[in-house]
């Protein structure tokens, strides 16, 4: 299992039967291979689908029916499709119950940055902005480090996706709960020590009594 | 409503013109509107979508071609011509949250004076907007918008011209039809009245101006 | 051909082919008797319909389809059912060509009342607020008295709908276009003089120099 | 989901709850649940409605049963019996324009903070509320408005609990089954999942808590 798998399998764990979830591009889509199909999850597409079952094959795909990848879909029997205003409702209106997104940095305060790099990445918020600022719990999903740099920093330089802090970090090697106390390492991965994890963090790590061992 | 060739339809924008486009990654966009307004040349055209497609799809062909003078859109990472353009200044570009972009149009289309939104507050979003506080909670005063033109895509229209959009091709598409004044929508068919259900009906007739048959999406 | 009958056929003739028309509750429900079924106006119900054909009898009536007024109701080929936020939304947003309102008082600055009297009766506003306000026309269909008492005065004192100016006031006897340098007088009733009609109407007049007799 | 009897899903409403009630003059409001409300007599409830209906009927009977403490509603003329416990201070009631109100619940369901309407500018509607310019036109600050409970009515449910509601039956249900902490949903027909298709769903299971069984339309 590579890293991104590892971070899909243990995010796929935080969720409850019947709630509705959005997963963004890249990383966090891998989390709906690790999640039960009797747990009855609706994956919400910002793009106006509710009930997302899984990406389709050319020979299956219907050219108007896309995930918010771009990529074909196929959707559960309950699904509902909708336009774009009453997708955002949702998303805004708190009734999405775990946003999974990537990022390009993460803080002290929890603060997420993940949608440009002034003069060099612009690509543009999209519904990041929204689904961080709404959805009852967001989960950021990323490898720990980018070519060895940290992600996990005192404080972003990159320009915030929103002033909301998160509530889960899950990287390769652990998992991180941003409170109003700072960033507290809640599950750490075998295959590394807590001082080794330490130098590829740049912000503090809250190291509780009570640290668990990853489930990988 | 009237049914129209792309090229009488499309003879009605000017250069310059604010245009609503509807689709989300292309699915749900007007591919015959856009292959009609590259055709006729139209130029300095401030275009409000979603996103900016593809280099060869959809929105992206207006920016391939060098149409746009300005795009307001939440999204240009799958166009990176969009983004050359933007770096070298000889596009405009004003990135919206895309939930704030859809309740802008939304406020236009439905006579509201702006949205009351807490995405954005605190980040560079803000910047230049007024923030209101209300019961203890900031919010970014963003305002309505509105297009001379919408383009919008549908599945089919009835011969009032009510329509009938498909799966996830809905998207912006009936919101912006609200937002603008004047209506051309793309179909890939056209049904006797009727055969929508006036339960299943999702844009009303009553307000296109203009019906093109265009080709079935690909 | 009674007073309320006449003032429903002259309101009737404002319309153009295609039309999108809210009619609102009493008097201006008969409007539609007198549009011919080839203009195409499309009747629109603010609890959420557009493409009302007309009232239908008990054995015709479906209890879940009825206008704004509560009547059963028949539809047009091509109609459409719209939840109220889209039903506002039409209506707020300018994309009705007309509303025929019913008032208690109507003055010189082209302002209506129509929704209370204090302390007596307090029905509500209902939509009416937003029909005035949003609507691209306001026609104002009301008798020209109420026992005997006019209801063109020069200064509502019952509380206001909206402060938009409405744009025609059509009466049994007369037919007025408010504007900004007052009431103007557009056609006089064939069986009224200037000088009667001055009589029942508390606010100041403007008579143009081309008056049209009111078709009855 | 859980599909439930009125009886259970009613006794998780308290005395002195806020509560958005779905219909249009009686059309689209949820008669077994009001039934029960009555039932089970709740007492000093707060109302969010679009009219109070008539005495015999949907809302009015709570009204006539005075369970209401206060009503936040458009219109009460067709009810004596609010009318008389209003101007009589049985009964508080506070009279929003119907676009107004509307949106105000589709504020509180989709997160903005309030609406920004031209609706009651000037009126005695504006009295304490904030006035906001924006591009030199005035428009009112509305509220969004929020409810403990949403009792909804549509035409039926599938077993996910996606909802299809009738003709003009739809009216104040869907968004005020966003702007609620507990949605309750009558219907008259529970199908299986797939019968509403995918692109006819108006509002979706996942969203709802009890689904109860009542009587048709009358």
């Amino acid at each position: 299992m590579n890293s991104k798998e590892r971070i899909a399998k243990r995010v796929a764990k935080e969720f409850k039967p019947g709630n509705i979830v959005n997963l963004g591009i890249g990383l966090p889509t891998l989390v709906a291979n690790y999640v039960p199909k009797d747990m009855n999850i609706f994956f919400h597409g910002e793009n106006g689908v509710l009930g997302i079952a899984s990406e389709v094959s050319e020979e299956k795909a219907n050219p108007d029916l896309i995930n918010a990848g771009g990529k074909f879909i196929d959707i559960i029997p309950g699904a509902m499709f909708f336009d774009t205003s009453f997708s955002f409702g949702l998303i805004r209106g708190g009734h999405l119950d775990y946003t999974v997104l990537g990022a390009l940095q993460v803080d002290e305060e929890g603060h997420l940055a993940n949608w440009m790099i002034p003069g060099k990445l612009i690509p543009g918020m999209g519904g990041a902005m929204d689904l961080v600022t709404g959805a009852k719990k967001v989960i950021v999903a990323m490898t720990h480090t980018t070519k060895g740099k940290p992600k996990i920093v005192k404080k972003c330089n990159l320009p915030l996706t929103s002033t909301r802090r998160v509530d889960l970090i899950v990287t390769e090697y652990a998992v991180i709960e941003p409170t109003d106390k700072g960033l507290i390492l809640k599950e750490i991965a075998p295959d590394i020590t807590v001082e080794e994890l330490k130098k590829i963090t740049d912000a503090k790590l809250i190291i509780p009594d009570d640290l668990k061992i990853m489930e990988v | 409503m009237k049914i129209v060739k792309a090229e009488e339809a499309i003879s009605s924008v000017n250069d310059g013109d604010s245009l609503m486009i509807g689709g989300f990654l292309g699915v749900g966009t007007p591919e015959t509107l856009i292959d009609e307004l590259i055709k006729q040349n139209k130029k300095n055209l401030t275009i409000i979508c979603n996103d900016t497609s593809f280099e060869n799809k959809g929105i992206g062909k207006l920016i391939y071609n060098k149409l746009a003078r300005k795009v307001i859109t939440s999204h240009i990472g799958t166009n990176k011509e969009t983004q050359r353009q933007y770096i070298e200044k000889e596009l405009e570009v004003e990135l919206v949250p895309q939930g704030t972009l859809i309740e802008r149009i939304r406020a236009g289309g439905v006579g509201l004076g702006g949205v009351l939104t807490p995405t954005g507050v605190g980040t560079i979003v803000e910047e230049g907007k007024q923030v209101i506080e209300i019961d203890g909670k900031k919010y970014l005063l963003e305002k309505a918008i509105r297009a001379k033109v919408a383009l919008i895509k549908a599945k089919r229209a009835d011969h009032v011209g009510n329509l009938q959009f498909a799966l996830t091709a809905i998207n912006f598409n009936p919101m912006m039809g609200l937002a603008a004044d004047l209506v051309i929508a793309e179909v890939e068919e056209l049904v006797p009245t009727g055969v929508i259900s006036p339960e299943h009906v999702q844009f009303p007739g009553a307000l296109v101006d203009y019906v093109v048959i265009g080709g079935r999406s690909k």
